[in-house]
């Protein structure tokens, strides 16, 4: 019952909130209260979680394990986040009364709950697609000409992936054709991995982490990934890079499980981690003379999925550090979104390198960015540097030197490219910055709550993991052949 | 703060209750320590708008908290060894350790002495910058960097001890670039803040490769785990000395340092070039103790970086005339120095030789704690005459000895330690690396093969590294504050320091003549550190230290010499003969002497780096009233600088990939699926499936 | 394992104390000797051989000239070359056997004596302003730098054949027992010493103290402005440098821990007075050297030293 | 095995050469669309008739023969897009490309361990479709064939479906929803606004100088 309230009371919040006339501010009040409750009803799974944990529970093709709750909870606390946001977004930028916004945003919470709880994997694909298109309308919410590009190559490469990763779903359907269990069902696919017939899931994990890799931005399907970042709002952006990004690695992970779970780790682990590698490799090329502070961002994500899928390639450690990774890379990606849509509310312009002495004309949301750019980079004591290590040590664990001293090199380039822009932009400033408009009036408290309490997390994950998320990350990394560090 | 969980003490815990009290006492020292230096510091910042209350609450909680810290230096180098705490954690690699020994606590010393007397130095010297900033935020991140300092030689566990090396970084950085407003200063800051997060990264990697499947990070873990790394360990001495001489600034990693100094506030520099970049040296010497006898290429590797770096450090500070910059180069130079006494330490463990290994080790630590007392008196002389003066250009200061008598005389006091005459403690930190340099007795009487013996070349090099040095500031005391000021409008407002900036100057003077005049203070302690590092070579328990030490002929030496210096000078009036005749200074006959000519940085230096041009990186520039040189650092300038382009060429070169058209872009999702696709076939994925049956 | 040394014995023996009276009446005389051999092999008479003597006696009596520009370093720098002169002889075995003060390493502190001289009386010359003493003091501290691993390299080498880490059992009986298995590298390591003595005392072929032109001048040029006793104490400082590397060479080519307490002063005298008679050899057959020469010349001397190093340790 | 599934198959690999060899956009449409009714045909002829089938053939004519087709026409006429495909690579080269894809695809066919397979031809004609929808995606240059190119991909992905009906029920109507959805989303906002912001379909105007 709380699953199917979690999918549908955002949808049903959307229905309700779209007819309220603008500048009513009920609209923004009703985007809050949805994601409180679907944050109290993630919580409430935390607390007791529906009975019976394994096998899952299973409403229909719904059910709560391990990684989904993860997922579930990362994508709930950082819609929350996004939700209190959009309360000072809407009041500064609201075309249409955010009528569009609003509904979009409540539509994607859905889909990504839809996502996170469906143990069909067609379900699964279901809401993938639902969150990729609702949030099409989010990116163009400019309305000019490159947004409109950028929402036009959003919506082609996302569903030819989405369309891959059909016919991946179809190959699997084909492995477990005459296999007892019902199909498609996860855990009745793990259950009976063994006898899937090898070469279908094979090409189902071929398929499956080309679309939903695309739908990450694993490199080389990145391509979308910096446009949209850059013309989304801040919040969209933090939405995909943290949200819909976690969403499509559960569609790896979960075709992973599968695999590994039939024996065939040693297939799946090489292109995981190819895929990792390749997109720290093209993340540092492009990150290097970067010059638009979201776009920046964008290759940071592709950073940071490729940690994800190294992760999982690498098992072991690896499993476990790449979901710590996970609920990382989510909260530290809404915090920065956010940051940089206030900058970009805050100079009406692009968030590029032509700001100058942010720290010093935005003094919270400028020193966010400042402490954002060393969470970003796995700086100790941010908790990305526990997931981060985690993995260097999983590499190593793997008997895997080269590649962790790789991933290492890449690291430290992306993080020159990144610092050199994010310097540039926050430090300085005096005599540069005449023309600077007020900034105290661009700085809501509602635009930097958000930003905080994600920042505080991220720094709380540095220092102590909780006891349940420890157990929850457990469970899931061992779902996923892996192990505690 | 954090990592909630029950802390229990382990280790000799079982002993008498009284004993166990008296031996937790540095480590509850140390916390007292962290805590009070951070409260100050956070009290600072707190009442920024009641400036003077909050300089009195932040002067009294930081000497209190370094006093503390100070004290449990000092009672585990006079022998106490407090059991280590655990903290049960909740993150991945184990529990949090905590301890003190007297390794941790030499480099504890340094930083509580140091760091505190830069604080206490920081807080007159920031009020008295010329646009003021808010002082409150620097004061706190001082305060955050001593502490996190504090625990960088406290931890015993590589999670902790990364996120406080970090926090150390940071700190530092955020300090380097407090005045932020000037470009050169982001640059530098830039630099900085690359190369420090490469050597953190490499950290990473190195404690990822020790602990490999373990899944306890802890450093007794790892020590345990050393035997059975692969190639002696190669992998992580090549990253210590990647990560950890980042952090020192061992050419040609020092690249980030001149700048840095340079860019930062003067007690900021002082505490940089004091004791941040001699974390590293710990780290070093850290990896050194956990993993045991290192291999031989990896003790000459240490020697010839040694070399390398002191020769060319002083070289490079030679031909600077930024007062600051020049200091910095020094910093380069006594790494240099300490990590010849490494690399001799870590021969004398490979070939055997425990007294080489000790005096080795011993002398690194003792040239450690010496030249964060004389770095930082120096950096403080060169703060207040950037103070006074409002330049750091040697070619525009003179004549500074007669407006700020104090200054110079503190700075006299730091660059003869720095050059390491006796008897000031330079020389007898000096005086041990040379001794583990030397040939002893035992190493004649073993075999003519004894590799170990070749260690005796470096010796030149130590040699040329001091009279260099001794070059370099005879030119910068000559300059600055001998003769006449060379530019009249720098010099006209020349003011004495205040007693806030003189006090701290003045009791680091005393601190390096009390090492100086008693070195039988700290030749035990120091040898002790020594040993405790040379432990896993054999033989060390037998070595009689206090004869090694040769603390008493040393004592009396110096107490010796300097009674006689003081009683020359005392009796030196009476050679006068009648009353004193004014004369001035011989002009060869010429009628119309002006201070511009004087002889210049430049000229002094030039006989020296024109002998030595190649390595020297200096570009004259002779015009028919001037002759001057200008300094480059050959590896920023001839490696760093031009890698980075190219790296950002090459990526300028890859920008076409992602020119926006999306028939492009759904080609690369098109080839990564072949791509899978071969791949599949490659692993028997089509017809012939290798991992099931096939229908 | 043995101990590297033994703490010195508190007390000196008298011979000690002898033998460094010996050096220190009769270092003033050596410059003279070396100017009294240069002019009689030039055919000239050249001065009386107690010539610094009477400079010094005369400069004593005569008042003190105060620059008013200088500060307290330049009257210091006269007093601190004096005494970190003597503090140097005393940690040589001027009798051959014990020295006044010993311990493991004194190398590194007859050394860094010197070093304290020099320090103290360049900085003395800078302290005036003058060019010419800056000049001089650039100089100064650019051939130092070669001279000091030439000598550090030298006394690395006595180290290495006598397996001794003091002065005093490096020219001493450790020595004596070294010279059969290995004169060659004794002797390279003795040549370079005599070299380093004419650089490091400012003599021909590297400084000419006869010169009166400010610009060739090296060591004269520094103390240009000193006058009076405090030129005296200048004076007396280099004659005693000149004694100290004297005793040094001597030390490496007479090892007198053989002989008794005064047959071995009476060697060191004669010892001493035979390399002022060098040095004046040396002055009249060598020419000066072009400045940027001199370099190569001391790095010449360090490789003899060097080269002794390589055949001991081979 | 049904002769008529072998000839509707034969016709869906000729509508793929025709989508490829036009030189008009409506003749692109016209055979996307003709393409649309053979695959709604399929199912009839290679599944026992059953209401189920019967609605699924209905609605995949009805979105894949009727509405994608009458909107994308619909989308060119409003925005007066010029009538020209106006290819990145040859209509000779594109036709060569699509031949070489057949032949991988009867290949690829041959190796794959189908255990029940409703036709021959079925997956071969899947996979060439599948692979002629990437050319014609990477090789057009306008945003409508570029849309034809995803909707062919679509196709293909549809006729693989086909092998797996029986097996997996909803599997196909999962194609088909995701036929509405990129209808919808695709056509009536983006190339709607594409129309009302550079008055062209050409998505390679759409390439903004990025990195």
């Amino acid at each position: 019952m709380r699953l199917l309230a979690l999918c549908f009371l955002p949808a049903a919040v959307a229905a309700a909130a779209a007819p309220l006339r603008r500048g009513s501010g009920l609209r923004p009040a009703a985007l809050v209260a949805a994601a409180l409750a679907h944050t109290a009803l993630t919580a409430s799974l935390w607390w007791r979680p529906p009975a019976a944990a394994v096998p899952p529970e299973t409403v229909g093709w719904l059910g709560v394990d391990a990684l989904g709750l993860l997922v579930l909870s990362v994508n709930s606390v950082l819609f929350l986040a996004g939700a209190v946001y959009a309360v000072g977004y809407l009041r500064l930028d609201a075309p249409r009364g955010g009528r569009i916004f609003v509904s979009c945003l409540l539509a994607f919470l859905t889909a990504a709950s839809v996502v996170a709880l469906s143990q069909h994997l067609a379900m699964l694909w279901v809401g993938m697609e639902a969150a990729t298109l609702a949030v099409a309308p989010l990116i163009f919410h400019r309305r000019d000409r490159r947004s409109l590009a950028a929402a036009w190559k959003y919506l082609v490469i996302s569903s030819v992936a989405i369309a891959l990763a059909l016919l991946g779903i179809f190959f699997l359907a084909t492995a477990q054709a005459g296999v007892a269990g019902r199909p498609l069902l996860v855990p009745d696919l793990v259950a009976g991995a063994r006898a899937l017939q090898p070469a279908w899931l094979r090409a189902a994990f071929v398929f499956l982490l080309v679309g939903f890799g695309t739908k990450m931005g694993l490199a080389p399907m990145h391509t979308w990934k910096p446009d949209t970042y850059r013309e989304a709002p801040g919040l969209v952006s933090g939405l995909m890079a943290g949200a819909l990004t976690s969403c499509a690695f559960l569609g790896v992970a979960r075709i992973t499980q599968v695999t590994v779970a039939a024996g065939l780790g040693g297939f799946a682990r090489p292109p995981l981690v190819g895929f990792g590698l390749l997109s720290l490799a093209v993340a540092a090329a492009f990150v290097l003379a970067q010059r638009d502070l979201e776009r920046l961002l964008g290759y940071s994500s592709v950073e940071h999925v490729g940690l994800l899928a190294l992760g999982l390639g690498l098992g072991g450690f690896g499993a476990w550090g790449s979901l710590l990774h996970l609920v990382n890379n989510a909260l530290v990606k809404g915090w920065l979104f956010l940051v940089a849509g206030n900058v970009v509310l805050a100079t009406g312009g692009p968030a590029s390198a032509a700001n100058r002495g942010l720290a010093r004309r935005l003094p919270v949301s400028g020193i966010l960015l400042l402490l954002g750019l060393f969470a970003v980079t796995g700086s100790p004591p941010f908790g990305l540097f526990q997931s981060e290590l985690t993995l260097l040590r999983a590499a190593f664990a793997a008997g895997h030197p080269v590649i962790a001293m790789t991933m290492a090199s890449l690291l430290a380039l992306i993080f020159a490219g990144m610092a050199a822009l994010v310097l540039e932009m926050t430090l300085g400033g005096s005599g540069e910055a005449a023309e600077a408009p007020a900034p105290a009036a661009r700085e809501s408290r509602w635009l930097v709550a958000s930003p905080l309490a994600l920042a505080a997390l991220v720094l709380m994950l540095g220092f102590y993991i909780p006891g349940p998320l420890q157990s929850v990350l457990a469970r899931a990394a061992a779902a996923l052949g892996g192990s505690v560090p | 703060m954090s990592t909630l969980g029950a802390v229990s003490a382990v280790g000799t815990a079982s002993t008498a209750s009284t004993a166990s009290t008296v031996n937790a006492a540095p480590l509850q020292l140390l916390a007292a320590g962290v805590l009070l230096v951070l409260v100050a510091g956070v009290a600072r910042a707190a009442l920024s708008r009641r400036p003077a209350a909050g300089d009195a609450l932040y002067r009294a909680g930081f000497a209190a908290g370094g006093l503390a810290a100070a004290l449990a230096a000092l009672a585990v180098l006079a022998g106490a060894s407090p059991p280590e705490v655990r903290i049960t954690a909740t993150t991945p690699g184990g529990p949090w350790v905590f301890g003190l020994d007297a390794l941790s606590a030499v480099f504890l010393l340094a930083v509580a002495v140091a760091g505190t007397a830069s604080a206490l130095y920081g807080v007159t010297y920031l009020r008295r910058e010329p646009h003021p900033r808010p002082a409150g935020v620097a004061h706190l991140l001082m305060a955050v960097l001593v502490a996190a300092m504090m625990l960088v030689v406290a931890a015993r566990a590589a999670v902790p001890f990364l996120i406080a090396w970090e926090v150390m970084a940071l700190s530092a950085y955020f300090l380097v670039v407090f005045e932020h407003d000037r470009p050169e200063v982001r640059r530098a800051g830039l630099l900085y803040l690359a190369v420090t997060h490469a050597g953190t990264l490499a950290l990473f990697v190195l404690f990822a490769a020790w602990a490999g499947e373990g899944r306890d990070l802890g450093f007794a873990a790892l020590a345990a785990r050393a035997a059975s790394l692969p190639a002696g360990g190669a992998l992580v001495l090549a990253l210590a000395l990647l990560g950890f001489g980042a952090k020192a600034g061992v050419v040609p990693l020092h690249v980030w340092l001149p700048e840095a100094h340079a860019a930062a506030p003067s007690h900021v520099s002082a505490v940089m070039s004091g004791v941040v970049i001699k974390m590293g040296i710990y780290g070093l010497l850290r990896v050194v103790v956990l993993l045991g006898a290192p291999p031989a290429w990896w003790g000459w590797l240490v020697a010839a970086l040694g070399a390398a770096s002191g020769v060319l450090g002083v070289l490079w500070a030679l031909a600077q005339h930024d007062l600051k910059r020049l200091l910095a180069f020094h910093s380069v130079e006594n790494i240099g120095i300490i990590l010849l006494g490494i690399g001799a330490g870590s021969l004398g463990i490979t070939y055997g030789h425990p007294a080489m290994a000790v005096l080795g080790f011993g002398g690194a630590a003792l040239h450690t704690l010496n030249h964060a007392l004389f770095k930082s008196l120096l950096f403080f002389g060169a703060g207040a005459v950037v103070q006074a003066t409002g330049t750091r250009d040697l070619e525009r200061l003179g004549g500074l000895a007669r407006r700020m008598p104090g200054t110079a005389a503190a700075f006299l006091a730091g660059a003869a330690a720095i050059v390491g005459l006796p008897p000031l403690n330079g020389f007898v930190g000096e005086w041990l690396v040379y001794r583990s340099l030397l040939p002893g007795a035992a190493t004649v009487a073993g075999a003519a093969g004894d590799a170990s013996r070749l260690a005796i070349l470096a010796v030149p090099a130590l040699a040329l590294i001091g009279a260099l040095a001794l070059a370099c500031f005879v030119k910068v005391i000559g300059i600055v504050f001998l003769g006449h000021g060379r530019d009249d409008t720098a010099l006209a407002g020349a003011r004495e320091a205040p007693p806030g900036m003189l006090g701290p100057a003045f009791a680091l003077a005393a601190a390096c003549a009390l090492i100086g005049l008693l070195p039988a203070l700290v030749l035990a302690p120091a040898l002790r550190v020594g040993a405790l590092v040379a432990h896993r070579g054999a033989g060390v328990a037998a070595l009689d230290l206090g004869g090694l030490s040769a603390a008493g002929p040393m004592t009396v030496f110096a107490l010796a010499l300097a009674a006689a210096l003081a009683l020359a000078w005392l009796a030196r009036p009476l050679l006068a003969r009648g009353p004193r005749a004014a004369a001035p200074t011989w002009g060869c006959g010429y009628p119309a002497p002006t201070p511009r000519m004087q002889y210049t940085a430049s000229s002094f230096a030039a006989p020296l780096l024109l002998e030595l041009r190649p390595l020297a990186g200096v570009h004259e520039r002779r015009t028919a009233g001037a002759f001057a040189t200008h300094a480059v650092d050959p590896v920023l300038a001839g490696l760093v600088l031009p890698a980075w382009r190219g790296l950002r060429a090459a990526a300028d070169r890859l920008r076409p990939l992602q020119r926006g058209r999306l028939a492009l872009y759904v080609l690369y999702i098109v080839a990564a699926l072949l791509a899978l696709l071969l791949y599949l076939l490659a692993a028997g994925g089509g017809a012939t499936p290798t991992g099931g049956a096939a229908p | 394992m043995s101990p590297l040394s033994p703490p010195s014995p508190a007390l000196p023996a008298l011979p000690a104390l002898a033998a460094l009276a010996v050096l220190l009446l009769m270092a003033p005389a050596l410059p003279g000797i070396a100017v009294k051999t240069k002019a009689l092999l030039t055919g000239r008479r050249g001065a009386p051989v107690m010539q610094l003597y009477h400079d010094l006696w005369k400069l004593l009596r005569k008042r003190t000239l105060l620059n008013p520009a200088t500060t307290w370093l330049f009257r210091a720098g006269p007093v601190a070359v004096i005494v970190s002169t003597v503090a140097a002889a005393l940690l040589l075995p001027l009798d051959g056997r014990a020295a006044i003060l010993s311990f493991a390493g004194d190398l590194v502190a007859f050394a860094g004596l010197l070093a304290l001289g020099r320090f103290a009386l360049v900085l003395a010359g800078l302290d005036t302003g003058s060019s010419f003493e800056g000049m001089g003091a650039s100089r100064e501290v650019t051939f130092a730098a070669f001279a000091e691993p030439g000598l550090l390299l030298c006394l690395a080498a006595l180290a290495l054949a006598t397996g001794d880490l003091t002065l005093r059992g490096m020219l001493g009986a450790p020595l004596a027992a070294a010279w059969p298995r290995a004169a060659a590298p004794l002797a390279l390591v003795g040549i370079s010493l005599f070299v380093l003595l004419l650089a490091e005392c400012s003599r021909g072929p590297v400084d000419d103290p006869a010169t009166h032109l400010e610009l060739t001048m090296i060591h004269e040029v520094i103390v240009l402005d000193h006058g009076g006793p405090d030129f005296a104490l200048v004076l007396l400082g280099g004659a005693l440098k000149l004694a100290l590397f004297g005793a040094l060479v001597v030390g490496v080519f007479a090892p007198r821990a053989g002989l008794g307490a005064a047959a071995a002063i009476a060697v060191l005298a004669a010892g001493l007075a035979a390399v002022a008679v060098g040095v004046g050899v040396v002055e009249s057959v060598m020419a000066r050297l072009r400045l940027s020469r001199v370099p190569q010349l001391l790095v010449g001397a360090s490789a003899l030293a060097l080269f002794g190093i390589l055949l001991l340790l081979r | 095995m049904p002769p008529a599934a072998q000839l509707l198959l034969l016709l869906v690999m000729l509508s793929d050469f025709a989508v490829l060899a036009t030189t008009r956009l409506s003749g692109c449409i016209r055979a996307l669309a003709a393409q649309g009714l053979l695959l709604g045909a399929l199912p009839l002829v290679l599944a026992p008739l059953s209401a189920h089938t019967v609605v699924l053939a209905l609605g995949t004519v009805a979105v894949k023969a009727v509405v994608l087709p009458r909107f994308l026409a619909w989308a060119i006429r409003e925005a007066s897009v010029r009538r020209e495909v106006e290819p990145l690579v040859g209509f000779v080269a594109s036709l060569l490309l699509g031949a070489g894809a057949v032949a991988l695809a009867f290949g690829i066919a041959a190796r794959l361990p189908l255990a029940r397979m409703p036709d021959a031809l079925l997956v071969p004609a899947a996979l060439a479709t599948l692979m002629i929808g990437f050319i014609v995606l990477t090789t057009r240059r306008k945003a409508i064939t570029q849309v034809v190119g995803y909707l062919m991909l679509e196709n293909g992905i549809y006729l693989f479906g086909l092998t797996q009906t029986a097996s997996v029920p909803f599997l196909l109507e999962l194609g088909v929803l995701l036929d509405v959805f990129v209808g919808v989303f695709v056509m009536g906002i983006v190339v709607f606004h594409i129309n009302r912001e550079i008055d062209s379909l050409d998505s390679e105007q759409l390439t903004e100088p990025a990195d």
